[in-house]
């Protein structure tokens, strides 16, 4: 089902990896180096294959948190519960073995059939859910546990009960937890990188992404239901705001690009899993050696490094 | 593709409804000139509805007089995404700072605070909704750190409609920029009293306003990560009378009290003393 | 409307302060001395003597913790709400100036009228009220504030509500986040000192009561319909399981007793804040020249050898 | 004085009705011999029910084969109040020792879990209800010690109707005694595995227990802080089916899994290899 336009991606990736940005999912921590080779990079995204990632990264068929965390982790033990209200089933988290060493993960969670989506609220966690991911969090520091996120959400969840129960303050919180944290924290958005509830987990020292993977301040109907006043006007917006991983590496906002196999990850979800598992641990093996209160220091200083402005 | 639940999250809420006057209470209909409500602080003298309070206001209602020293005024937005969509993102801007006479929708500086020194950051409505781009939280990053050298309490006013969407995966970043700036400051020992004014939503309540040590709302202001129109048209859920308003996030327990705007400069200043070193 | 058996009260309270025990609310932290203190006193308190206690401290006159906020706590500032879920009304928290310095004051508030006992749970904390408690400990270790508790509860709240938002856990995580603080915390006990309600705050450098306050593991009433079947022997199960100040001073439990005006505080509130306000003084001055970490560690070792065992 | 809502919170929490004989499976009659349970692992055979288990077989089911050494198994109660309710507590404590063959309602000791070396500390229910009185309190905090010296994990096994009421105020102090002792384990980098058996219930629930860095609980357990008996009694509302199980506190966020007695050892086993900071 290689489409052209995937051919042309496919391509167009195979330049960039001999640029050694992507090679075996290479990953640079520095952020010059990494834009020189942008400015080597002729061609920008089309609008089409902006589009063509936000399609692949909401196929029905594209790998989940679980899918990765089975085939990458061995002596998986999930863990539930906010220790307080809930177990949100929309964000997973549990410890496993990687690379030799014990890891904790915390992974937004998509469900596959009807009664599972509902189960899961299609990716979007409640405050309970983030509270749930800070608790793993805090299991992580004391134990001295790198910290795996994947994020996969469409959005916080615009519901009644998550504005009550204080969706805001939980989101926020989450982030300045993350940026106290004193083990290496890697993170990567391995569908929909969907706006607050994407950020709630993502203050990692690596953030990497899929190739066909999103990052959105808003979903494209938002913003094209803000902006044009339509939402049918999707496509237009995400060739405007460009959510796509060789945007988000240009502007600094990502470390790294982890290829995806021909077709996108869905296809090979063997394949994809394994891309992960090696810019993973390329990422862990950069950070193990950083001193923690180093990496508080360095993590904090890169985000407040980030934006555009004279 | 199957049909998915629509997640247009950040939504700029405004704040009265479209089509009237401006100096219009929009909750008892009475009708004021602008000295009038300047005199009130922009409290309807009759029913006490608070308006939307303009930056500038807002700080001489805080600080002393003459105290107010404005740090990093110079900061301009650029335009990384080169953004389009029925006009270009430069040229909102061009419109903005001409409508309302500031370079972008947060003013930070130097004050005194009923005696007492403090770190302002005080968000403009006016400004784009209030949107928080790559410059707003650039600000806010800077008042965090002249805070912490001086070592003096940062205090925050917001009114924002979340994200600054011309600028992207960007404006995304600026939730946790702030954050971090935030815990630089905490690191140092000082805090962040956060001002939550109508409206406060989206990604500045999902940073750095949620971050308080104290926070304090105005009366009637709308808190809330998604607004009101958005859940509603998302989930179909009945709302409730007062979802999302401040009142409804003091009684959840997200936030430490309500302080009418008259009142609110004593009850900052207060904390101020309670909050300071050198026990005085 | 002083007794007979409250002047036999106040004369064998006058001999304790005579041994400088209670003198102008001397508080002693030298358990060893306080012990031999104890055993030049003769007359241990009857059982008349503890149940005149168990009346006293749920006197409906008695001051609450606002009562003495407002008389001792300059500059007073509520706080409210648990970033969470909810403002639990039977738990205040805030900040106030005392001695020339700020302190974080928490504290279990009863209701007066029938209004406020409903709206205040008869002061009975639900698992978001020990969470607004912990939001006020951290916010006094992050500004190195101490810290006042100030004890009042019947006991944690038997509601289904209460168990499933995690009444257990929450109780748990007080204690052991107090454990935790590295400022002075100074604790009293103001009238009922109600089982595990009562030591989620309570995990104190000193832990004073109030002369008429008691401290116990159980109501004397729930003691006794489970020992002896039958509720209305209260009187003698308080008589058994002794939750005076005397007896608690004499088992190491608590630190110093506050004295109370003549018939109970409630007779005098003014004054009764006087002396309170005399021992916290005290209590927060000794604490105030030992070293953060040193405090930690000493509350630790202090709590972890109470106990009788052989 | 005014009427008062009855706050009798502590409560022992009777496992099976009374009367009954203890082998008859409380869920679907079943009747077996001692051994037939002891092979079970004291599961019903015929339905799965969960039988409270005795400390002794809970360490052989958890512990590898001559591996486990006690320790601290001479301390013994005192009675500082001289306590009497309808008999002596000294003659309570007496009957209890006869009855369970153990000095107090807890054991702990050195064990090795499948190849992984640990501190074990297991209640007994059969001892007093398990309930936590001064030399429960002393025993779990050696234990913490032994784990901390040893650098090794700690494994509680809890079961318990709530705190000592023969001792007073002092059986409360075991609480802050016990949470304690865990920050110290804690501040070592050791965890803690706690698994919450039938009954987990008032002062052990509010305390150690609940501190574990992953808590299991057994199906069907009562893990709650007030028993399901007072809690209607004093509110009268109507409870839940599951008030208060295991499967509502898995439900509602306490506890991170809940595990089958069979599949127990295996479980905690691979907790402690993730746990070991050798990696290996
Ligand atoms: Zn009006
Ligand atoms: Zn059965």
């Amino acid at each position: 089902m290689a489409t052209d336009h995937e051919l042309r991606l496919r391509e167009r990736l195979a330049r960039l990896r001999n640029l050694n940005l992507l090679g075996g999912a290479r990953v640079s921590g520095e952020l010059e180096k990494l834009q020189r080779q942008l400015e080597r990079i002729q061609a920008a995204p089309t609008d089409e294959e902006i589009w063509r990632s936000v399609e692949l990264a909401r196929h029905q068929d594209r790998p989940y948190t679980l899918d990765y965390v089975n085939r990458l982790f061995d002596d998986w033990v999930e863990l539930h519960g906010d220790r307080g209200r809930a177990d949100d089933h929309a964000l997973v988290i549990g410890l496993g073995r990687f690379n030799g060493r014990t890891v904790a993960v915390v992974g937004n969670q998509k469900g596959r059939d009807i009664k599972e989506r509902t189960d899961r609220n299609f990716g979007m966690a409640y405050p309970e859910g983030y509270r749930k991911a800070m608790r793993l969090m805090e299991l992580a520091d004391l134990h001295k546990f790198p910290l795996v996120s994947l994020i996969d959400i469409p959005g916080a969840y615009p519901g009644v009960a998550a504005e009550q129960h204080g969706q805001g303050g939980q989101i926020a919180r989450s982030q300045a937890l993350m940026s106290r944290l004193q083990v290496p924290i890697v993170c990567c958005v391995i569908g929909e990188g969907g706006s607050g509830g994407a950020i709630a987990t993502a203050v990692a020292d690596r953030v990497l992404m899929q190739e066909h993977a999103i990052y959105t301040v808003i979903s494209p109907e938002g913003c094209a239901a803000i902006l044009w006043r339509d939402a049918a006007q999707a496509k237009k917006a995400a060739a405007a705001f460009k959510p796509d991983a060789l945007h988000c590496l240009e502007l600094g906002v990502i470390d790294g690009i982890v290829p995806e196999p021909e077709g996108g990850a869905h296809t090979n979800p063997d394949e994809a899993a394994r891309l992960l598992g090696e810019s993973l641990r390329e990422s862990l093996e950069e950070l193990e050696s950083i001193a923690p209160e180093d990496l508080k220091r360095r993590r904090r200083a890169k985000f407040r490094s980030l934006g555009v402005y004279a | 593709m199957t049909s998915r639940i629509d997640v247009s999250i950040e939504h700029r809420n405004v704040p009265e409804p479209p089509g009237k006057h401006p100096n219009t209470c929009p909750s008892c209909s009475s009708h004021y000139r602008d000295d009038e409500l300047e005199a009130a602080l922009w409290v309807c003298p009759h029913c006490g509805h608070h308006f939307t309070m303009r930056a500038r206001a807002r700080i001489a209602s805080l600080a002393d007089e003459g105290t107010f020293v404005e740090e990093a005024a110079d900061l301009r937005s650029e335009d990384p995404l080169d953004f389009f969509d029925l006009r270009p993102y430069t040229e909102r801007l061009a419109e903005a700072e001409m409508k309302t006479g500031l370079g972008e929708a947060m003013l930070i500086g130097q004050g005194i605070i009923d005696g007492n020194p403090a770190e302002l950051a005080v968000m403009d409505f006016a400004f784009m909704g209030g949107s928080m781009g790559s410059v707003v939280g650039e600000k806010f990053s800077r008042a965090c750190d002249s805070a912490a050298q001086r070592g003096v309490p940062l205090v925050s006013v917001t009114a924002s409609g979340g994200a600054r969407m011309q600028e992207g995966i960007l404006s995304l970043m600026q939730l946790p920029k702030t954050v971090c700036a935030v815990e630089d400051l905490h690191d140092t020992g000082q805090p962040m009293i956060s001002v939550m004014s109508h409206p406060t939503t989206a990604g500045v309540l999902a940073s750095f306003a949620s971050l308080g040590d104290v926070i304090v709302a105005e009366p009637g202001a709308l808190l809330a990560f998604t607004g009101p129109r958005v859940v509603q048209q998302t989930t179909r859920e009945k709302l409730p009378d007062d979802f999302g308003l401040a009142e409804q996030n003091l009684r959840f327990g997200h936030i430490d009290a309500i302080v009418p705007r008259p009142e609110l400069k004593a009850y900052v200043a207060q904390l101020l003393r309670l909050f300071s070193r050198s026990g005085d």
